[in-house]
């Protein structure tokens, strides 16, 4: 099995290679599909382990592949933890990647018009980016099916990587390059956590193996350590902490979400990639890889649980207000994630993981399809100048609202299920900030019903405001792009049907998630589970169903039947109006207070402690004085004999007085 | 009676009008020559003193070659006063200053 | 015991070298006068022979002998052949530097070579002398002779008056140094060294005015070293005499200066060690700092060295006043690498110099490089064992001096030392720079010289990187003299 | 009787050296010095180094002090410039030099240099010996080779002083008897034979 | 003591110097002569010093290739040569370096030739002697000597400010060799004579004279790692450094200075080390935080790399200082950690340093400036070098699968262990380090072409893609692989936590 598991993984990595180096030599074709098939191959391989897994004629593996060092007598190792969780995550991993293999041959045929003329760099620039987002692939691979903490790191900041390589894919434009700059650095504080959470865990239970430590930190969960004066904390919470401020980073949670909405400078297909369906979920993943450790930590959670609330409903709330096509997905992802975050702060990790899955799915649809749309737009995002695109593209059309409407929770649909879940999940549980958390997520659906309707609407219904030469070449999109449309909304709406059951109340993660038993919401709320079908029925007795459906009908109301009323409720709510579109601050915060800060504090310390204190004062200074009591030492040298002859009397007449009279004493 | 400090301090006498005919001295170099001859006049006092009061030879072989050497010595510093004077057209010693610092 | 008695025939084969040296002066003497050569090439023959054999001559006769002759009056042993073999050396590099910068300036006469020869005796008989006597006569018949030859170039007022300088300071210091012999011929009654070591080691009454003359015969002693503050007439004499003449200052002086303490204070005076050392220290002291800081302002390449060269005493005190074997061997080690290394920086200057040109400014040296890779090889070979970069001698130098100090118990005095060293560093590789990062201005001096000169230069400036790879015999030397 | 002619002398020697370094006048200077020449070798006389005494006054006072003299009238100094700045630097050189005697005087005059303590010497003076045979028995024997060495100053002075000062001036003009004397006809007259035919232009 | 069968270290060391010479003799005239026995020097130097990897005897901390002569018999001081895993890595470190800079100047330089491949050559015996000498005096000499060449290199080949850069770094350098030396010869005179470095770890100093040693070997070595506040020669002197001497400067030289702590600071002196030990720390810590904001600021690539080096020098010294923290609180494990990620760190700066350096010397042959504004949207002309430079700069950002990432994790790690808030302020070069590097990579090869000389950039030659290749493959070698360095150095510095703790 170790073979198939080898080969998953570097299936993508060798045609990312491939791709990569010999671009040149292999042409578009030969790039898009030696990385294709071998993404291919891999979810095929990655398929045959889940069914195996599930059917149970393949065993969960924890091996290792090769050790990397040891030092200390700490061995440093890379090896695969496959489970039922992270052969899941492999199975959406590559589906979603094939899927945007597929699309992305038809989104990118185009793309040396992207470059300016005689750029070297967009010659190749279709093969690079089909090497980029295999070699994508093969990080996260590597991230879910890492059963260490030094592989889960590597594949973390590799991943972070390839995130930063592809939001400025076009370097040539500032707006990108500020992007993935920002992206990169916004992760790496997360990183920075993560880090230091490892050490914690290196520390404290003495070793870096999944396993190993879930082990240590079970025996001795009460430890505890000092950082600060002498408040003593427990050693879980501080590395549960830890471990997901990295999270915070990779999954965008407020305060660490503000690279995910500039990330949509990239191009549209990593944007469903990587920014939506597979790495913003990596800190997803990890709290439920970690749900062992976090299990013996309440306040982790509550923090896991509160900064997920808090993300969930306030980030949405932005999205009302963008105009750009895609940053409304990002800002709806933002949202989504704080919904899982959510789910994993109630200890409910199936129905935060499961989550995750579907929105894989559906976030990917929607993102492609407006990728669809900007195609027909010509590379334009603004809303603004889009409506009434139903009737040209039906394809996109179609899938989007299949793709709008698992969004917001529409029974039946596979967000629903998940959503659902996790809703339920938090009014079930006791845990501090819950009753904060069930209150926000209960808004948050409301909100996401009405900018995802906003959006629907202002796209595809009402007038169309682009220009002329626009309307002209207006056109459904090719196959290439359709078909992954296509085939990303079956899940969409099937997905959650088939496997609600198994997932979040069958123990389909038992012996990858643990949870304590007095934490497991979900074995409570699996009582009354009676199947997908009775959980469709109850959605309709409870709130979430009519606060979307009312989201829906605000968003018929302002966009479709009185589209000039956005613009006076704008100017009345004026002063609300403009903290959303500040975005509550954050970038301002980031940019002037902790960019400009550590630049204006690298001024002082390069031109004031170093150039003036230290090389001016000290170093020059001593030269300096050094040269001044030389020129004053050569005085003395006054060239006259006289002064010669006294100077040498002045020197004898010391010396006797020192001598003859310090040695009679 | 007349003892050997009488004899050793009129040395250190001689020897301290000598060094300060040397420093106060700014303007003749000749005087240098003979404050210099005043410090060795100094020092053959102090051994001729002793010598007389060791009742050792020694030390009145060693004035004998003072003498001499003082006698080369100022037959050198002439010559080099002369070599100055031909030069400079002085013998000033606070000319003397030409190279300095 | 009557003054007849105390009379032996003295075995004169023991003191051969001097009366070999005396014998070649007088040849050279005589010759000269009846030569008609312009370029008194056979007395500079002669004079090169008479130092060579005379050094062959002290190897052969002196090496691992220990004995006295002349009824005490002069000791043959290794100590003196040492520095003999150093000062015979450093003059016939002296001579082989100095013929061509001479002759241009008109200055090649008998005289500069039999003056130079008698400077030369007045050192073999310094390190020899075992009697305040002949110290003295000694000292003295070597600084006549540098009086004489400083003032040699008759019709330049700097030499003149540097020689007016060095004379009546010389004068005033050999003053001192005299009324300190007084006082030590009076409280021991002897002009022997022997004797008055050991009348020293027993000495209890008296003992201030024993010390008062101490302190008069360091400061004479200071003086012919040059160390702060009996320092300033260095500066000018090394500035205003024909740079031929500043060499040999520069050098066998030095050497021969080493000797006479080694003589008066290290032997004679040795039971008094700590009364002289805490001296020592002071003077060490002012001459690190003094020199180092105010040769960092020359722009004359002269006075620059003449500065460096207080620090270098003072490096040389820190040995000696370590009082040690191996204190006064590290000195001994210094002070002759030093002077070899110095013989060859003046010899340089030497090389650069015109006929109405004195390349005697730091500035002569810049871009060297361009002009003669190889000669500013060895001026950057020099310049970096003045430092004392390892590699090179003067690392050994410095290293060794080090120890003594350390071992000494001066670890404050060693510390001191080598800042003064890095302050140092960056004077000397201001020349460095001159040569190699800076382009030449106009066409600037080329190196002239005959092949003679050349070879011999080049040859000394490798010695340098020679000795530096492999110091164990010349250590061993300069150690075996202080063998008990 | 003694002590008084002693200290007469003294008295008188300080006084002529104090003048030495005062006089305006160098020659006034050197004849103070010879002043205290003899006055000193009055005193050497007195302390029994009869010899030396008298060394002085001849090779002194005859020989170095008359060089001196000749080289102040030589060098024909104005006399008028000299001595202009002397007092000017006395506060710092004053008390230097006071010091520095206090010092001395402290130190040899203290008294402590009782004759019994010091110590007994290697060339003993044997009674009723005279000085001078004494002196002489010493030099060419035991004292031989710092005699040699004397003698090789001297001749280092008259080489020094050879080089230094003489001078064959370029231009000068005086008489070579030897040449005058070795004078033969042929120097004297020369006849020039005048071509005949000279260019006419030429004149 | 295993002992070699023939002098692989002398030859290490010899070889390249008198290749040195040969050049210098063959001079400018003869150019193509002189670079061609250059190149087979530095090649030979190479292959030879991979012998001592296979001849490398692993699992001992003793002393191999050991070479004993008596040198100065008068003085005790012998040609004393040996390597264990601590300095072997160091040696073939340096010997690579020399090599690819030898290539990578291939023809670039046309000002005196020959002596400039001499330099390189020389500094090469130089600094392989450094690492193997035995002899304090050996090493001493070694040490010192170096400063020779360099000197040259940087003033004769440097930029519009070099006299003011090299002088500066000659002081600076030559202060701390010379404390040094005082230490070493009182060290000699405490241990009887024997110059032998091994003699020094046993002997029992009082604390007082071990602060004084400590503090001059701290001149020495803070100087050459360097240290805040003795950092300030450093980017100046790579900056008129020619790009093969900032290379040598920043992959070697600065690897002296650590390497020193391991050789000298800690075994000889252990009771001072551990006295000292939180102003070590703190001055480390600042060296990566205070010099990560100051890098920020730069205009100048290269000094913006050098700034870089310090921060990268500034793991080394906290992960050889911070054990004694870490065995009050742990006992013991995870000091062995901390030691190997500095030393990890060490080698892994050699590559990544001379990497980035030889990436800002691509540019500037074409360019002929390091400013960054002069720059801009180099990727389009020269997307094969902006691949390298990427790779690079996240090497130097200490990315994961790099070589960067080994060593500062190990510290970090290490650091935790210690005190949470060492590894806190060490870790936040995660973000630091990706800020300044990465706005680097922003403004130089992203963006659009900015100007008419960037427009006319050719793509990197098949030269300079070897020399970067190569130092690519090492960086991700090291960065996937590093356990055979890992077990190269493991015994050796067991050993060294060992003596430290008799010592204690």
């Amino acid at each position: 099995m170790k073979t198939i598991y080898l080969l998953i993984v570097l299936l993508p990595l060798l045609g990312a290679l491939t791709a990569g180096l010999f671009g040149g030599r292999i042409g578009r074709e030969g790039a898009h599909w030696v990385t294709s098939v071998s993404v291919g191959l891999a979810f095929v391989l990655s398929l045959i382990v889940l069914v195996g897994l599930i059917a149970g004629w393949v065993q969960p593996f924890n091996g290792t592949v090769y050790t990397w060092m040891v030092a200390d007598g700490i061995r440093f190792e890379i090896g695969f933890l496959v489970d039922n969780l992270s052969a899941m995550m492999m199975t959406v991993v590559t589906f979603v990647s094939l899927m945007v293999h597929v699309y992305t041959i038809g989104y990118m045929s185009h793309d040396e018009e992207n470059w300016p003329a005689g750029s070297l760099a967009g010659v190749n620039s279709y093969q690079r980016f089909f090497s980029y987002i295999a070699l994508f692939t093969f990080a996260m691979l590597m991230l879910v099916m890492a059963n260490n903490f030094l592989q889960l790191f590597f594949a973390w900041e590799a991943v972070g990587l390839v995130s930063y390589l592809l939001i400025g894919f076009w370097f040539n434009r500032p707006t990108a390059v500020f992007a993935n700059l920002k992206a990169f650095l916004v992760n790496r504080g997360g990183d920075f956590g993560l880090l230091l959470g490892i050490g914690a865990v290196l520390l404290y239970f003495g070793s870096l193996d999944y396993v190993e430590v879930f082990a240590a930190a079970e025996s001795d969960p009460d430890r505890t350590m000092s950082i600060l004066g002498g408040a003593e904390w427990k050693v879980v919470t501080v590395a549960g902490i830890l471990l997901f401020i990295g999270a915070m980073g990779k999954s965008a949670q407020a305060p660490l979400h503000v690279w995910l909405p500039d990330s949509m400078e990239g191009p549209t297909p990593i944007s469903a990639l990587i920014h939506a369906a597979t790495m913003v979920t990596a800190g997803i993943f990890l709290v439920a890889r970690m749900s062992p450790l976090y299990e013996l930590s309440e306040v982790a959670l509550s923090f896991i649980l509160v900064i997920g609330a808090f993300t969930a409903f306030f980030m949405g709330l932005i999205g009302l207000v963008q105009n750009d096509i895609k940053r409304v997905i990002a800002y709806s992802t933002l949202s989504q994630l704080g919904y899982m975050v959510v789910a994993l702060g109630v200890s409910a990790y199936a129905a935060g993981v499961f989550h995750l899955m579907t929105h894989a799915f559906f976030k990917a649809l929607l993102f492609l399809g407006a990728g669809s749309v900007i195609i027909a737009m010509h590379h334009k995002q603004d809303m603004r100048e889009m409506g009434g695109l139903k009737a040209y593209m039906p394809v996109t059309y179609w899938t989007m609202l299949i793709g709008t409407l698992a969004l917001i929770g529409f029974p039946g649909f596979s967000g629903f299920f998940s959503k659902d879940a996790i809703i339920e999940a938090v009014h079930a549980s006791d845990r501090a900030g819950a009753g904060f958390a069930y209150l926000m997520v209960l808004l948050g659906v409301f909100v996401t019903a009405l900018y995802s309707f906003r959006l629907f609407f202002m796209v595809f219904h009402g007038e169309g405001r682009m220009d002329h030469h626009t309307r002209d070449h207006l056109q459904e999109s090719p196959r290439v792009v359709t078909v992954p449309l296509i085939l990303l909304a079956v899940p969409s709406v099937l997905i959650g049907l088939f496997t609600i059951g198994p997932m979040v109340f069958g123990g389909f993660f038992d012996g990858s998630i643990f949870v304590h038993r007095a934490n497991d919401v979900l074995a409570y709320l699996g009582q009354d589970y009676t199947g997908p079908f009775g959980f469709i029925a109850h959605g309709f007795v409870t709130l979430p169903l009519y606060l979307a459906a009312a989201g829906v009908a605000t968003a018929w109301f302002l966009y479709i039947k009185r589209p000039d009323l956005p613009a006076v409720i704008q100017s009345r709510l004026r002063p609300l109006h403009a903290v959303l579109e500040n975005k509550y601050g954050f970038d301002a915060l980031y940019i002037r207070g902790i960019a400009g800060g550590s630049r204006a504090l690298g001024s002082f310390f390069s031109r004031v402690t170093d150039a003036r204190l230290i090389d001016g004062l000290l170093v020059n200074g001593t030269a300096r004085s050094i040269g001044w009591a030389a020129g004053l030492l050569r005085q003395i040298q006054t060239g006259y004999l006289y002064h010669y002859a006294f100077a040498m009397i002045i020197g004898l007449v010391v010396l006797l007085t020192w001598f003859v009279y310090g040695a009679a004493r | 009676m007349i003892g050997l400090s009488h004899y050793l301090v009129l040395g250190a006498l001689l020897f301290a009008l000598g060094m300060a005919g040397i420093f106060l001295n700014r303007k003749n170099a000749i005087v240098l020559l003979m404050s210099i001859e005043l410090i060795l006049l100094a020092v053959n006092f102090n051994f001729i003193g002793f010598s007389t009061f060791m009742g050792d030879l020694a030390g009145q072989v060693f004035v004998f070659f003072i003498l001499t050497v003082a006698a080369a010595e100022s037959a050198i510093g002439l010559a080099i006063m002369v070599a100055l004077f031909r030069n400079r057209n002085s013998i000033d010693v606070a000319d003397l200053d030409t190279m300095k610092g | 015991m009557t003054t007849a008695e105390a009379f032996e025939i003295p075995d004169l084969m023991l003191a051969l070298p001097e009366i070999w040296l005396l014998g070649m002066a007088c040849l050279v003497l005589v010759v000269d006068l009846f030569s008609k050569d312009r370029d008194h090439t056979p007395a500079y023959w002669l004079t090169q022979f008479a130092l060579i054999s005379t050094a062959v001559i002290a190897v052969s006769t002196q090496w691992g002998v220990d004995a006295t002759t002349f009824s005490g009056t002069y000791v043959a042993d290794a100590l003196g052949t040492i520095l003999k073999v150093s000062v015979l050396l450093l003059g016939f590099l002296g001579f082989a530097y100095s013929r061509d910068y001479m002759r241009e300036r008109g200055l090649l006469t008998g005289e500069y070579y039999i003056l130079s020869l008698f400077a030369v005796l007045g050192m073999l008989v310094t390190v020899s002398a075992h009697n305040l006597l002949t110290l003295y006569l000694g000292v003295e018949l070597m600084s006549l002779c540098l009086y004489a030859l400083v003032a040699m170039d008759r019709d330049s007022p700097r030499a003149s008056e540097a020689a007016m300088k060095y004379f009546v300071l010389g004068a005033l210091a050999s003053g001192m140094l005299l009324y300190g012999m007084s006082m030590l011929y009076g409280t021991t009654g002897s002009l022997d060294l022997a004797t008055i070591r050991e009348a020293a080691a027993t000495l209890e009454e008296n003992r201030v005015l024993f010390l008062f003359g101490l302190v008069f015969m360091v400061v004479g002693v200071a003086f012919k070293f040059g160390a702060v503050p009996f320092h300033m007439w260095v500066p000018d004499v090394y500035h205003g005499a024909p740079t031929p003449v500043t060499l040999m200052i520069a050098t066998g002086s030095k050497v021969a200066a080493v000797g006479l303490f080694l003589r008066l204070i290290g032997e004679g005076l040795e039971p008094l060690i700590a009364d002289w050392q805490q001296m020592m220290v002071i003077l060490a002291v002012l001459s690190l700092i003094v020199g180092n800081t105010v040769a960092l302002v020359q722009t004359n390449i002269k006075r620059m060295l003449a500065y460096s060269t207080f620090n270098h005493m003072g490096f040389i005190f820190m040995g000696l006043l370590a009082g040690a074997p191996g204190g006064y061997g590290a000195a001994v080690f210094y002070a002759v690498t030093y002077a070899v290394t110095v013989a060859a920086a003046f010899g340089v200057v030497l090389l650069l110099s015109r006929r109405d040109f004195e390349a005697d400014q730091l500035e002569d040296f810049k871009g060297l490089n361009e002009r003669s890779p190889l000669f500013a090889f060895v001026m950057l070979l020099l310049m970096i064992s003045l430092t004392g970069i390892p590699g090179t001698v003067g690392f050994y130098a410095k290293w060794l001096v080090l120890k003594a100090t350390v071992e000494a118990g001066f670890v404050w005095l060693a510390v001191l030392a080598v800042v003064g060293a890095v302050i140092g560093a960056f004077y000397y590789l201001r020349i460095v720079r001159l040569m190699y990062f800076d382009k030449p201005e106009g066409r600037g001096p080329q190196p002239s010289g005959s092949g003679g000169f050349r070879a011999v230069l080049a040859a000394n400036g490798f010695a340098v990187l020679a000795l530096g790879l492999f110091p164990g015999a010349l250590v061993a030397i300069c150690m075996a003299a202080f063998a008990p | 009787m003694f002590e008084f002619v002693f200290y007469v002398f003294a008295v008188v020697l300080i006084f002529a050296a104090t003048m030495v370094i005062t006089a305006r006048n160098p020659v006034h200077a050197a004849m103070y010095l010879v002043l205290a020449f003899f006055n000193s070798a009055a005193l050497w006389i007195m302390a029994g180094a009869e010899f030396l005494g008298i060394v002085l006054v001849l090779v002194y006072v005859g020989a170095v002090m008359v060089l001196f003299l000749f080289v102040v009238m030589m060098l024909d100094i104005n006399l008028e410039k000299l001595r202009e700045g002397f007092v000017r630097h006395l506060y710092i050189g004053v008390p230097i030099a006071a010091v520095m005697v206090v010092q001395m005087l402290l130190v040899v005059g203290s008294g402590i240099m009782d004759p019994a303590t010091l110590p007994g010497g290697d060339l003993p003076i044997p009674e009723d010996a005279a000085n001078t045979a004494l002196i002489g028995s010493v030099l060419y024997t035991v004292y031989v080779y710092p005699f040699e060495l004397a003698a090789v100053i001297l001749l280092v002075a008259i080489i020094a002083a050879i080089m230094l000062t003489l001078r064959r001036r370029e231009g000068t003009k005086h008489q070579d008897p030897g040449r005058q004397v070795r004078v033969r006809k042929a120097d004297r007259l020369r006849t020039v034979d005048l071509p005949r035919n000279s260019r006419r232009d030429s004149e | 003591m295993l002992e070699s069968s023939w002098p692989l270290l002398s030859l290490l060391i010899w070889l390249p110097i008198i290749g040195g010479v040969v050049v210098l003799a063959l001079g400018d005239e003869r150019e193509s002569q002189a670079r061609l026995v250059a190149l087979a020097t530095a090649a030979l130097t190479f292959l030879f010093s991979l012998g001592l990897i296979t001849g490398f005897a692993p699992g001992t901390a003793a002393m191999q290739f050991v070479e004993l002569r008596p040198w100065v018999d008068t003085l005790n001081v012998n040609y004393h040569l040996g390597v264990d895993g601590i300095s072997m890595p160091l040696v073939v470190l340096t010997t690579f370096s020399t090599l690819l800079v030898l290539i990578a100047s291939w023809r670039r330089v046309t000002e005196k030739p020959a002596m400039f491949q001499a330099c390189f050559l020389m500094l090469n015996g130089i600094m392989v002697g450094v690492f193997s000498a035995l002899d304090a005096i050996l090493f001493y000499v070694f040490f010192e000597v170096m400063l020779v060449p360099m000197f040259l290199l940087i003033g004769i080949w440097g930029g519009a400010n070099r006299i003011y850069a090299t002088i500066k770094f000659f002081l600076y350098t030559f202060i701390g060799s010379v404390m040094m030396l005082v230490a070493l010869v009182y060290l000699q005179f405490q241990a009887g004579g024997s110059f032998h470095i091994l003699d020094f770890y046993g002997l029992d100093l009082p604390l007082n004279a071990q602060i004084w040693l400590f503090m001059a070997f701290l001149m020495a070595f803070a100087i050459k790692v360097p240290m805040w506040p003795v950092h300030t020669w450093l980017p100046d002197a790579h900056v008129q450094a020619p790009t093969g001497g900032s290379v040598i400067l920043a992959a070697i030289m600065l690897k002296i200075g650590g390497y020193g702590f391991v050789r000298f600071s800690l075994p000889v002196v252990p009771e001072a080390s551990m006295t000292l030990d939180w102003l070590m720390i703190t001055l480390s810590l600042i060296a990566v935080v205070y010099i990560g904001f100051v890098a920020m600021m730069q205009q100048d690539m290269k000094k913006l790399i050098a700034y870089s080096s310090i921060a990268h020098m500034g793991f080394v010294t906290l992960g050889f200082f911070v054990i004694f923290a870490i065995a009050d609180r742990t006992g013991g494990s995870g000091m062995l950690l901390a030691l190997e990620g500095g030393m990890v760190q060490m080698i892994s700066h050699g590559f990544i340093s001379a990497a980035m350096f030889l990436c800002v010397g691509v540019l500037y042959d074409r360019m002929h400036t390091r400013d960054m504004d002069r720059y801009g949207g180099v990727a389009h002309r020269m997307p094969i070098f902006a691949g390298f430079f990427v790779l690079f700069a996240m090497a130097n950002a200490g990315l994961p699968g790099t070589s960067g990432f080994v060593g500062e994790f190990m510290v970090i790690l290490a650091a935790f262990q210690a005190n949470f808030w060492y590894a806190f302020a060490a870790a936040t070069t995660l973000i630091l380090g990706a800020a300044y590097t990465l706005w680097m990579v922003r403004r130089v090869l992203y963006g659009d072409v900015t100007s008419k000389e960037v427009d006319s950039l050719q793509d990197v030659d098949r030269r300079e893609l070897i020399v970067l290749g190569v130092l690519a493959a090492a960086v991700l070698w090291l960065g996937v692989y590093p356990g055979p360095l890992i077990e190269i150095m493991e015994p050796s510095l067991e050993n060294l936590l060992e003596i430290v703790a008799a010592g204690l």
